[in-house]
């Protein structure tokens, strides 16, 4: 006991300036959202009083709560379509062996190398051309489509490390390939899983250009787009109700993350050769 | 139920062949055991047979069903790995009811499955623990509990109870037999086990490097080894060899060997003169009564309880004998021993090949 | 049935409202029509309208900064406004405001936006460095800032802004004081005299410490900042920092005062115009305009101004007490006789960017004013070209 | 499932949505960095390398080239370096692990944008708290105006790269971590292995994959990364602090030369694309060996 | 080189205990061998042992220091793990090389020591694979292999040889024997194989659900097993149990089965009309030549080559009797058997315990 008690608080005193730096920016964020107008312009880290109703007042004037539905909607929905699609994908390349496989692996990689922001001029003609702007959805594909390359490659590699003879016990048991895959092999990559679930959505839920050119009306607005559009070239910015927004919209992220870390733990020894 | 049928099997890795063409017959309902040194290639042709690893040539009938290409799942059978190859992340309970589980038997049914089994097994204690849980044996164990809850045309068994301590190890074997009796499943069965081996098997094939040396019943291996392989292989400890040649005089035909001695051996084709060498049992050397033996120069004594192991040397050759009382000889003293001519095994000294 | 849809920027949290709410009273009004309001943030309106364009998927009608509106006249994406103009509804506006877009004698645009830029002073400051008038001149500005500095403490004189947006704008107040021009004969007017002068005396600003430290630092919002925060006495820029003074500083006392004049006597504002326009390919032209005709009666443009803290357009509506008798705005009018709009040439934002460029190198001491600023006007000719 | 068509089917359906977001737009690209376009992305004449060859005679542009390359290195190889410890620790077991995770994870929680203009918000000459706390710890006592110049700015930025990666990074290491089993850490004590060994020969061998992967996608996303240095400094002070994408930005958005633009977004690509073959390459011989 | 002391030790998992306060003393380059049935805590003590596992309470003494809170680096122990924990990015030579690379030595050398031990372990065609590329055995025998090149204080085995067939694990026992012979060192060694046991051991140590039952010197454990435990446990086929009362006449005192017939038993101190249960084991049997012997109902015969087993019932109770002659009874028959009365061990038949 005293053993992990002493490594505990050798972690974390090697972890605290990561997490100073980390925290810092939050601890600004969420002082100048507890301070009023007047005094959120000066860099006291202690406002005289700290206003709550900053929270209240913003949600009510920037439009944040249907944002905040529009945001889950895409992510949680862009999240599951590209686990669905990178799955078979990162199961094909880890376990046949055929022709193209590398270069497949490479071409996904080249999807990612232009520059979003070039990018999303010859997204927008080409999803324009099909008249399909304004949708949710519609941004959910293309969401999807940009995080296959990581999810493939993540998914791949840890794949890789899971022992081939586990399925071929569950073929031999009589298992088909796909109930082996969802019955054996996924509950031993749910690690990968994870950090593939968490990327995507966060990816989705932070994702702002291709958002915004997309998008046409306030009812399809996703979060960023509310978020940024308090500060980005405003005359006048409420930097409380900025901040008060940026914390509310890592909030639900930040629950993920709680929800899931615990499934990022060491596998079940499932690696041995034996 | 089926039987198996092997035509010409051949396994490579890349350029290196594994196995060099196998040929085999496993008749409906046999009990066959493989046996061979390790890296033989044992594993490998039962994952053939599972149809885990592709077959690079020959042909593999299961019942009269060439399967060469025929998915794991559409062969029924059933296999233990000798890696257990256990889902850790289920329970024994969940391992063992898998099978069951997937072909969407009630479950009611899998529970009474799963606990016969488990109690056949002694694993009831630990129904609900996951396999990192488990000690090596207990592992190995339900890995045999996942095989035996089903009823698949064929049973495939690679090493089932290295891990187990002797005593399960004969329930175990018991137990398996019975399944058998009952079943009248075709099984194969790979085992470095001797007593395994020779108590379980209808036949034995053994293999020697991707290849079968010879295959029978298992008193037909032990008494009529067609090749020094074979004899030195099966039986523990092994067999002691001493090359000497064949000298045919007026009754029993004699070895003599470098060291001048003769020791008799029984019927054998080998001519006069031939250079020959000699197979003999650790446990058929006799002590002599009279002068009448060959010289055994002791080196080590190793009781074993229930036998008395001599490490020593005849005609300058290493030699063990096995006496089933506690005897002590001196270690460096001399012995006399004698054998039963017609327990002496002849071979070619040169092919190796019974003669 | 026809939908409208109209791109607009947002100034403020309050564009977004008044903008559905106006959308709402005209559809109320003509039932047959759909206003689309599409809120864009400034700082991504260009891109985004390059994307729609490009793609033809641009709205009906969108607010576009005036200073673009040349490039679009010329690739003909923007529809002359002159068949449905009645005299009457030309006489509605200031025309100071509507002639920056006129191009070929066309009207391509309305001013739905107007600012002119003006002198902020914090009076509390100059009383306690003994100063009793705003500067009027340079010279004063730069005595006053001295004074201001003998305070002792970090308060500073001239609140310089030398980052992002208007960068090159606050040069040039200066340099029209000296008598500059942006472009003169088709020319840039970088490498005159008055452009050396005005950054050597901005150079002075900085070098005596009469501003505050790090400028290249400081967008627009940021000296405001400082200003709301009495760090710095004096700032230029646009009426609504007053409304945001109103919220956020209550308690500071200020004055407004036209920009400092140079030697001459010179003095310039600038003056800035956000257009509506109405782009050819709309195939809704005849509604747009009617909802143009809607956003400019007065009632409406009061309305805008008065949440956004613009300088009314229209004549009838600056007469509305709530502009005309503001103190700070009557100094913002004042200047508009001479207030100069950006230039009308192509490339505008080609050229801000160089000429910020160059005199963020002077303000950090990279260039001397002379070479780094005959550079840029090198460049910028080329640009004219 | 046939066995020769199917991992073909299987990697169908993401074959078909990677190619659908960059052949078209690749395509769109390359027909306007060889035409004359007009700001609005109308194609005129043909003129084949012409951007190209203005974009080489811009000097702006080849600082920016360099400074991106700068840029990259120091905040993949930053990340990675800080990465990889941090992940290290939280795959111990110790107390507040959890807590510990979801600290470390937080950067990822608000948008890049959101976080850089926080960033700049913070590090304000005057009214920024970053100056503000150091001076209340006594670290400084006159302000420090971070992005008035590039020597500041930038390796504040980097800063920031690092820092917003880093979660990414660590949480791709957490997953490829929890692949490596006990009982090969429990070998490796046994026989001496001290943690530095074990790291260097277990560890770090059977994270390799993950180790490229976060290595390659981390010099993607930052090769071609915009919020930070846009929000910061928009590339300035007098182009001091501009990357290619900024560089980009500016030229096709501001000024609105789209050729330009479409130009250098190929360049970028090319860079890109050459770094990770070379990479791959070397990653999979290693691999192989 | 070191001895171990281990004091009351104790291991819980949770509210579970495994281990129930052992005491062990190993001695200083003693061969300790350890025994006992599958999941009776033989893993878990190595583990221990080694540092892999934490103490939940108790004493070890590595040597003479306390190395409760030592950790598995500072112990310089090797160990054969059962589930062989083989590194698999690394080849055999790397996995073999691990310890000397660890320890700095110069690449020369750990050439050296890794072809030795790929000579001794027959590894040699096999040292440029990986793990995956190789048979269960060669795995094995690589797991041995990284063990064997280091020279530590302290060997532990964990069944090191099960998956090897006979032949190579005979030959593998010798060299380790050797190798303990030339180093010396402590080695703790555990094993399912009988043989294994009582040839290798200086000491046996048997255990039973997490106790230690005995321990001893591989004869005194075979010969005089302090209770039906560890009498059952060693020896293979095991030993039979048969119940009765002790009757003690004028001379050999004999014991009475529930039958009615008697049996004659050596030694003991138990008392006239005690209930006991006497142990026979199956090599001790011997054909009765007259009537004088006791009934053995035959019910299977199953020849292994060198001896012949029988299953049947004495007095209603199976009991199992093993021939090294080749006899063949019909299933079903009767026969007489005798036993040498100091063959015959009698227990206490409630306690279990010798008498
Ligand atoms: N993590 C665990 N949690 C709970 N019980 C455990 C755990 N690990 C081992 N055990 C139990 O502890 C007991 C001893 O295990 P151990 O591995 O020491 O057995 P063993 O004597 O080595 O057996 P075998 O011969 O089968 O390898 C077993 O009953 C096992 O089920
Ligand atoms: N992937 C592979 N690549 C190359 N060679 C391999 C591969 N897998 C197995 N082999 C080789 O094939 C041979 C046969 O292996 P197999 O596993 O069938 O042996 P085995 O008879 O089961 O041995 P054991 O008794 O040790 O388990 C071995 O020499 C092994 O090294
Ligand atoms: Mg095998
Ligand atoms: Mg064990």
């Amino acid at each position: 006991m005293s053993r992990k008690l002493k490594r505990s608080i050798l972690f974390w005193l090697l972890l605290s300036p990561i997490v100073v730096v980390i925290l810092f920016p939050y601890a600004v964020m969420t002082i100048s959202a507890l301070k009023s107008a007047t005094e959120v312009l000066n860099p006291n880290w202690w406002p005289s009083e700290l206003r709550w109703q900053n929270f209240p007042e913003m949600w009510q004037t920037s439009g944040i709560a249907e944002a905040l539905a529009n945001s889950l909607y895409v992510s949680a929905l862009s999240t599951v379509l590209t686990i669905l699609v990178s799955i078979p994908a990162a199961y094909a390349l880890s376990r046949y062996q055929f022709a193209g496989r590398d270069l497949f692996r490479q071409f996904l990689l080249v999807s990612q190398m232009l520059s979003p922001i070039v990018l999303v001029i010859g997204l927008f003609r080409l999803v324009a051309g099909a008249g399909m702007i304004d949708s949710l959805n519609v941004l959910v594909v293309i969401y999807t489509a940009f995080n296959i390359a990581f999810c493939v490659w993540m998914l791949q590699s840890y794949f890789s490390t899971i022992p081939r003879d586990l399925e071929e016990a569950a073929w031999m048991e009589g298992a088909s390939r796909w109930r082996t895959l969802i019955a054996v092999f996924l509950p031993l990559a749910v690690p990968a899983m994870v950090v593939t679930a968490i990327f995507t959505f966060i990816n989705a839920w932070n994702e702002f250009v291709i958002a915004l050119t997309m998008l046409r009306t306030e009812g399809t607005y996703t979060l960023p787009i509310r978020v940024f559009s308090l500060v980005a070239g405003r005359y006048t910015v409420d930097w409380h109700y900025v901040m008060a927004a940026a914390f509310v919209a890592s909030v639900p992220v930040a629950i993920l993350f709680a929800w899931l870390q615990r499934y990022l733990v060491r596998g079940l020894s499932i690696g041995a050769v034996k | 139920m089926a039987g198996l049928r092997i035509k010409e099997l051949v396994k490579s890795y890349g350029p290196m062949n594994v196995l060099h063409g196998v040929d085999l017959d496993v008749r409906d309902g046999e009990f066959l055991v493989l046996i061979g040194p390790s890296g033989c290639g044992k594993s490998t042709l039962l994952r053939m047979i599972a149809g885990l690893d592709d077959i690079s040539s020959g042909e593999l009938w299961i019942g009269d069903r060439l399967s060469n290409g025929l998915a794991p799942q559409q062969r029924n059978i059933s296999m233990v790995f000798q890696s257990y190859a256990l889902f850790p992340h289920m329970t024994t309970r969940k391992n063992i009811g898998f099978g069951p589980k997937i072909r969407r038997e009630a479950s009611g049914a899998i529970d009474a499955k799963v606990n016969k089994a488990a109690e056949t097994l002694n694993l009831h204690a630990y129904l609900d623990r996951l396999p990192r849980q488990l000690s090596g044996g207990q592992r190995q164990r339900v890995a045999m509990g996942r095989t035996i809850v089903r009823e698949p045309d064929l049973f495939l068994f690679d090493e089932p109870l290295s891990n187990l301590d002797a005593k399960l190890r004969v329930q175990m074997r018991t137990e398996l037999k019975a399944l058998h009796q009952q079943l009248k499943t075709t099984m194969v069965y790979v085992t470095h086990d001797q007593i395994e081996a020779m108590t379980m098997a209808d036949r034995i094939v053994v293999m020697n490097g991707g290849r079968i040396e010879q295959s029978g019943t298992p008193l037909e291996l032990y008494d009529r080894p067609v090749n020094k392989f074979v004899a030195g292989f099966l039986g523990s400890p092994a067999m002691n060899f001493i090359p000497g040649t064949l000298e045919r005089g007026d009754g029993q035909p004699r070895m003599r060997t470098q060291e001048g001695f003769t020791i008799p051996v029984g019927d054998t084709a080998a001519k006069s003169g031939q250079e020959i060498e000699i197979g003999i049992r650790p446990e058929h050397y006799r002590l002599a009564d009279n002068d009448e033996g060959f010289p055994y120069q002791v080196a080590v004594v190793e009781p074993t309880g229930s036998e008395t192991h001599l490490f020593g040397t005849i005609a300058g050759i290493d030699a063990r004998c096995v006496f089933r009382d506690r005897i002590a000889p001196e270690p460096g003293s001399q012995m006399m021993l004698t054998i039963d001519p017609a327990k002496v095994h002849v071979f070619d000294r040169k092919t190796g090949d019974r003669i | 049935d026809s939908t409208v849809r109209v791109t607009i920027a947002e100034y403020s949290k309050g564009t977004g409202p008044y903008f559905e709410e106006a959308a709402k009273a005209f559809e109320t009004a003509n039932p047959d029509t759909k206003i689309q309001i599409e809120v864009v943030p400034w700082d991504n309106l260009q891109q985004k309208l390059t994307t729609d364009i490009s793609a033809g998927a641009n709205a009906d009608l969108s607010i576009i900064g005036t200073r673009w509106l040349l490039d679009y006249v010329k690739e003909g994406i923007v529809a002359p406004l002159d068949e449905h103009i009645t005299p009457d509804f030309r006489a509605r506006f200031i025309d100071t405001f509507l002639s920056p877009s006129v191009m070929n004698g066309k009207v391509y645009g309305l001013p739905i936006a107007a600012s002119a830029r003006a002198m902020y002073y914090n009076k509390d400051i100059f009383a306690k460095a003994g100063i009793d008038t705003p500067p009027a001149t340079w010279t004063d500005l730069k005595t006053a800032a001295e004074k201001i500095k003998a305070l002792g403490g970090e308060t500073y004189g001239f609140g310089l802004q030398g980052k992002e947006i208007e960068t090159d704008v606050y040069f040039y107040y200066g340099m029209w004081s000296n008598g500059g021009e942006i472009v003169k004969d088709g020319k840039s007017g970088l490498d005159s005299q008055a452009a050396i002068d005005t950054a050597k005396l901005y150079k002075s600003f900085i070098d005596e410490g009469l501003t505050q430290p790090g400028v290249t630092s400081y967008a627009r919002e940021d000296v405001q900042n400082l200003f709301k925060q009495g760090k710095v006495a004096t700032v230029i820029t646009a009426p609504f920092l007053s409304n945001q003074i109103k919220a956020e500083a209550p308690d500071l006392k200020y004055g407004v005062a036209p920009i400092p004049a140079g030697p001459t006597g010179d003095k310039g504002t600038y003056g800035v115009t956000d257009s509506i326009v109405l782009f050819e390919n709309s195939k809704n032209k005849e509604a747009a305009w009617k909802f143009l005709d809607f956003l400019f009666t007065t009632e409406q443009r009061t309305k805008f101004d008065k949440v956004e803290g613009f300088l009314p357009v229209n004549a009838e509506e600056s007469k509305d007490p709530f502009f005309a008798d503001n103190a700070d705005l009557k100094v913002f009018t004042s200047l508009l006789p001479n207030a100069r709009f950006a230039p009308v040439i192509p490339g505008w934002e080609d050229i801000a960017q160089t000429t910020s460029n160059a005199i963020q190198k002077i303000y950090l001491g990279e260039g001397e004013p002379e070479a780094t600023l005959k550079e840029a006007a090198a460049k910028i000719n080329e640009t004219l070209k | 499932m046939q066995r020769a068509t199917a991992p073909y089917i299987l990697i169908l359906p993401s074959f078909v949505l990677a190619a659908a977001i960059i052949l078209w737009p690749l395509k769109e690209i390359v027909s306007l960095s060889l035409h004359d376009v007009n700001r609005f992305g109308m194609l005129r004449d043909f003129i084949g390398l012409e951007h190209f060859r203005v974009l080489f005679a811009d000097p702006d542009f080849i600082a920016a080239t360099w400074r991106t390359l700068v840029w990259t290195a120091a905040v993949v190889l930053g990340t990675l370096i800080v990465s990889v410890p941090i992940a290290l620790i939280l795959n111990e077991d110790f107390y507040g692990r959890g807590i510990a995770r979801i600290l470390i994870m937080l950067p990822w929680a608000i948008s890049l944008t959101m976080t850089a203009i926080v960033w700049r918000w913070a590090l304000n000459g005057e009214s920024g708290m970053l100056n503000s706390a150091l001076r209340g710890l006594g670290l400084i006592n006159t302000n420090i105006q971070w992005l008035a110049e590039a020597s500041t700015a930038f390796p504040m930025q980097i800063l920031i790269g690092i820092l917003v990666s880093v979660p990414f990074t660590v949480t791709i290491f957490l997953g490829g971590l929890s692949s490596v089993p006990d009982d090969l850490y429990e070998a490796a004590a046994t026989e001496g292995a001290g943690s530095w060994d074990q790291f260097r020969l277990i560890t770090l061998p059977l994270l390799r994959p993950f180790i490229n992967i976060a290595f390659v996608l981390n010099t993607i996303y930052v090769f071609n990364s915009f919020p930070i240095i846009w929000a910061t400094t928009q590339g300035g002070p007098a182009n001091s602090t501009d990357i290619l994408v900024t560089y980009l930005y500016k030229v096709g958005f501001r000024i609105g030369r789209l050729g330009e633009a479409a130009a250098v977004s190929l360049i970028m690509f090319a860079i890109l694309l050459v770094f990770t073959i070379i990479y791959v390459r070397l990653a999979m011989r290693e691999a192989k060996a």
